[in-house]
């Protein structure tokens, strides 16, 4: 067992406990933000696996693009939610 | 003046920390929840919604373990099956076939690729990248057909904006850091055939950085080079080369014909016969629809 | 068994993950929870097979010094299927995401329970 | 080679480039399109099959220039052509014939992607019906999904974006199965072509390794496609999926996407596991129960539901369960009946939903059995077109549904173990099919107490009348004249055998 061993297997570990996490995790923006990190942890294990591709492909769709649409359905839900909430309080005033 | 930029930051600090809260809560809406369902009305329904319908502790309270449970089975039953394998990494699994000997050793002369990843996407297993830059243009459609508002009230609030396009910081970064970036991807798309990279992950930095230009500068800035017209007519025009191309490409190739398309001199940037011009039209297509992913989810049109 | 799962530990962790992905997508309640579930039950599998591309000791399969030998590159087969995979879904999450803005839009819940429970009210409103 | 062999790919990248185009045109433009390219797909399988039915074997057809493991294939006989002919032609009158239900529900701005829609679909399924590959089968799959979800939920109304989040779930865990199926598949012989597969798991099967990855592979595959497909107990996305789409979609979702899929698992059995190995697995006697549970339990829960969309969206799971219950019986006269069945609801289905779509318009939208009290003396046109689709969902001679009964009941004989449950399912089946439908056209031919209004003309909805004539002529002829499509479809068989 080598040193690159060690260092795959510390990232296979934190994958797993990032992926399991991102799922457990209450709080949502908390579980987008390890769900990033599980992306770009998964970059780094295709580099040791021999494919850059699929590396490069992973860095820039999974933990980029992705992660940008989910932080924005994030931030689009708040917006709905303040929005609705103004309305109802507006209502209640006028009641 | 110190004081004002002190209360900005906390207020932004602020609207950071709101986003963190639980959404699941259910607003105080109109009827939040309905009432619990009598036993009739349970009677009427199927299985499965009356499995919903149970509003009571136990059932919540099992619930977590019972997934819990699926999830130990699912995983033990795969690992049963992983376990049985031919041991990862070694020389002579049967991946490592007839098929992958002439992937790599054939792969440069025949498709004109260094990139043997490229050459097997583009040229040998074509068919298969043509379903998946459909795929992609097929998820767009139903985005636009989803999110798509007819009227421009789906556009974020002007203050909102505002608060975006006065940061300071955002604004220098992106002034520094939006040229790198699409300049990289287009240097990763035009050298897809020589080395990592390709179309899509190309496609993909490039819709970043539109996407961080959007977000520094605004939409308006971007109008003039994409807007409804052109995002349709370019992601059109790539997808039908594509298909024309690989279709021509196809019909030679069955039918035992040569194509007009040389591969030219591994190494050089133009060569590989036709995986070139075709990472560009993916990788147009992938950053046109990242880009149009975010507006439409942003402000409901693109 | 312990051997046999030392010599497999990246398809292991691989499908250890898309369990939990699997589980998630299928039982959570919360919808954004679901998708981030889908994308790990999707990357699992992804994982496993670009394990099997993988061959110990040798270069990236890209061809820089004119050697075409087989035996000094790892197979680029599965990295090919993968790279089909991941656009995949990327475009599967942006559906996902938008669908789960509009019925936020409209239920005011990310709850999928509760938003069973509303619909079925509204149909029996529309009667 | 025939240049009748390179019209498969063509008509599949036809779909691929009109998609693209109709997507910049405008809606009666893209209507046209679509049309037209089915009619052309149609004409197209019309060639291949006369090519299949010539030389008489099976044609692999190659993509690009490398030889047999190297490249994507296509390969088709008698079965493939044949059915992405019907298909077609079932999604030309399911466009022609909701044509006015789609300008109701759809917003004017996103008509012409509905059509881009509906072209990808078609891509799609001919691909996944002509695909020689394992891998591009699950990229086509997605695709699928992907458009239908489409299709459900450009209605706008919260009960169909709902029905589409469920649809969507059910769908990926369907899809992601199948994917780590594929996977588990490659790791052990290291190929993805289906004759390459085949040969190698005949191997491994043979030889003395475990054969434990090999079964979490099939097994792993054919779950995922039977979630997607709606067997039971996954058949719960159904009744919000068909109920609430509009009646286009419906038919289209119903007829033909559920169906593709069955299409591709039945490939799978007989192309890739080999019938030995898939028939030594078990396997089969469980998509066997499923089955027969189904029959009943979708007739049953047709029966308790009270409005005409979602008792005929139930009736579907239970005709997707009398298919599987072909499937599980036997490889000959099983899946031949299964195939026949296939056709068979293809061309019911969409009738059922469009004719229920015109009765429940004539009544006041509104789709409880009570307000469609003699709603087929309002609408005539398609009242007849709903009794037509009954008859033959309930089985009655000269219909289509008829000779599918005949040919499961004649498969079963040659059992002897499971020859009583399938009989008695058949026969309950076909009682409660036989109750709900019956009820249904009583109520929708009542007199009593009926308004006189001035009933709706056919004249007045030509789009409809087209449809249904296609349908209800294919059902008829195919039903009183069956003998020349089963013999087209065991000679299909025989070939692939």
């Amino acid at each position: 067992m080598n040193a690159l061993d060690v260092f795959q297997l510390m990232l296979l570990g934190l994958v797993v406990i990032c992926g399991v996490s991102a799922c457990l995790t209450k709080n949502l923006l908390v579980s987008l933000i390890i769900f990033m990190a599980y992306s770009v942890i998964m970059s780094v294990i295709w580099v040791l696996l021999e494919a850059p591709d699929l590396a490069v492909t992973e860095a820039a769709v999974g933990a980029g693009i992705s992660s940008i649409l989910l932080f924005l359905t994030l931030k689009k839900l708040q917006d709905i939610r303040k929005e609705v909430r103004d309305e109802k309080q507006e209502e209640d005033e006028g009641l | 003046m110190k004081s004002k930029k002190k209360t900005k930051v906390s207020e932004r600090l602020r609207a950071w920390d709101q986003s963190s809260f639980d959404l699941t809560d259910a607003l105080e809406l109109n009827p939040p929840l309905p009432k619990a369902p009598t036993p009739e009305d349970r009677e009427s329904l199927p299985v499965i919604d009356r499995i919903e319908a149970r509003q009571f502790a136990g059932f919540r309270k099992i619930y977590p373990w019972l997934a819990g449970l699926l999830g130990l089975v699912m995983s033990a039953f795969l690992l049963l099956g992983v376990l049985k394998l031919p041991p990862y990494g070694a020389a002579d699994n049967p991946p490592h076939n007839e098929v992958m000997d002439r992937y790599v050793g054939e792969g440069m002369h025949e498709t004109g690729a260094v990139n043997t990843v490229a050459g097997v996407i583009l040229d040998y297993r074509a068919f298969d990248t043509l379903g998946e830059s459909h795929v992609l243009y097929t998820a767009a459609a139903a985005v636009l057909i989803l999110l798509l508002s007819s009227s421009r009230k789906g556009e974020e609030p002007p203050e909102l904006r505002r608060i975006m396009e006065d940061d300071p910081i955002l604004r220098n970064t992106a002034k520094v850091v939006v040229p790198f970036v699409l300049l990289f991807g287009v240097y990763i798309i035009l050298n897809g055939h020589l080395g990592p990279g390709g179309g899509f992950a190309g496609g993909a930095i490039l819709g970043g950085g539109l996407i961080l230009y959007a977000i520094a500068f605004g939409y308006e800035s971007l109008e003039r080079l994409i807007n409804d017209r052109s995002y349709r007519v370019t992601i059109a025009a790539c997808l039908c080369f594509y298909s024309a191309a690989k279709c021509y490409s196809f019909y030679c190739g069955a039918n035992g014909l040569e194509t007009i398309f040389s591969t030219g001199t591994p190494g050089a940037i133009l060569s590989a016969g036709l995986i070139l011009p075709l990472n560009v039209a993916v990788g147009l297509v992938v950053a046109l629809t990242m880009y149009g992913f975010y507006s439409v989810f942003q402000r409901g049109r693109i | 068994m312990l051997d046999s799962l030392w010599n497999n530990r990246i398809p292991a962790a691989a499908v250890l993950l898309f369990a939990v992905g699997f589980t998630t997508l299928l039982l959570h309640r919360n919808l954004l929870k679901k998708i981030i579930g889908l994308n790990i039950m999707d990357t699992a599998a992804y994982l496993f097979l670009a394990s099997l591309g993988y061959i110990a000791g040798r270069k990236p399969p890209i061809i820089t010094d004119g050697n075409t030998d087989p035996a000094a590159y790892a197979n680029p087969l599965p990295a090919g299927l993968v790279l089909t995979g991941i656009v995949v879904s990327v475009s599967v999450t942006a559906l996902m995401l938008a669908l789960t803005l509009r019925l936020y839009r409209r239920y005011h819940t990310l709850d999928l329970d509760k938003i069973y429970m509303m619909a079925r009210d509204e149909q029996e409103d529309e009667t | 080679m025939s240049f009748a062999a390179n019209l498969p790919l063509f008509s599949i990248v036809a779909c691929l480039i009109c998609a693209a185009l109709s997507s910049l045109l405008r809606e009666k433009a893209a209507a046209w399109v679509t049309r037209i390219l089915a009619l052309a797909v149609a004409a197209a399988a019309a060639a291949v099959l006369v090519l299949a039915l010539k030389t008489g074997q099976t044609t692999t057809y190659r993509m690009g220039h490398y030889p047999h493991p190297w490249g994507n294939e296509l390969r088709f006989g008698i079965l493939e052509p044949l059915f992405s002919g019907v298909f077609a032609l079932v999604l030309l009158a399911c466009t022609v014939g909701g044509s006015r239900e789609l300008v109701r529900d759809i917003s004017r701005s996103k008509r012409s992607l509905y059509y881009v829609m509906c072209d990808l679909l078609l891509a799609t399924l001919l691909a996944l019906l002509y695909t020689n590959d394992v891998f591009t089968g699950y990229v086509f799959i997605e695709i699928c999904t992907i458009a239908s979800c489409g299709i459900l939920m450009i209605r706008r109304i919260g009960r169909t974006t709902l029905a589409a989040v469920r649809y969507m779930i059910f769908s990926l865990i369907g899809s992601g199965l199948f994917l780590i199926g594929v996977v588990f598949l490659y790791a052990q012989t290291g190929h993805l072509l289906m004759p390459n597969l085949k040969a190698a798991i005949a191997e491994i099967w043979a030889s003395g390794q475990s054969r434990t990855p090999l079964m979490i592979a099939i097994c792993l595959m054919t779950l995922g496609l039977c979630i997607k497909s709606g067997l039971f107990p996954f058949h719960y996305w159904m009744p919000d999926t068909y109920g609430y789409a509009t009646p286009c979609s419906s038919g289209i979702l119903s007829g033909l996407v559920s169906k593709g899929y069955i299409f591709l698992l039945i490939k799978l059995i007989l192309n890739v596991f080999g019938r030995d190995v898939f028939y030594a697995s078990g396997i089969q006697n469980v998509l066997y129960l499923l089955g027969v549970v189904g029959m009943v339990v979708g007739s049953v829960s047709a029966m308790r539901e009270n409005d005409i969309f979602r008792m005929v969206a139930f009736s579907s799971a239970a005709q997707i369960g009398y298919i599987y219950m072909g499937i599980g019986l036997s490889p000959e006269l099983g899946i031949l009946a299964s195939l026949f069945h296939i056709l068979t609801h293809a061309i019911t289905k969409p009738l059922l939903f469009l004719s229920a779509s015109g009765l429940v318009t004539a009544s006041g939208g509104d789709k409880r059995f009570r307000a469609l009290l003699g709603a087929a003396h309002r609408n005539p046109g398609a009242g007849f077109a709903f009794a037509v689709g009954s008859l033959s969902m309930i089985g009655l001679p000269l219909t289509m549904g008829f000779i599918a009964k005949y040919l499961f009941a004649f498969a079963a004989f040659r059992e002897n173990l499971r020859l009583v449950p399938t009989l008695l399912a058949l026969a309950v089946s076909t009682v409660l099919n036989a109750y709900y439908f019956t009820r249904t056209l009583i109520r929708i031919f009542n007199t009593r107490d009926l308004q006189p209004t001035a009933p709706v003309r056919l004249r007045s909805q030509p789009h409809f009348a087209l449809a249904a004539a296609l349908l209800i002529g294919a059902n008829l002829s195919l039903g009183i004249l069956a003998q020349p499509l089963i013999t087209l479809l065991r000679k299909g068989l025989a070939m692939v055998l």
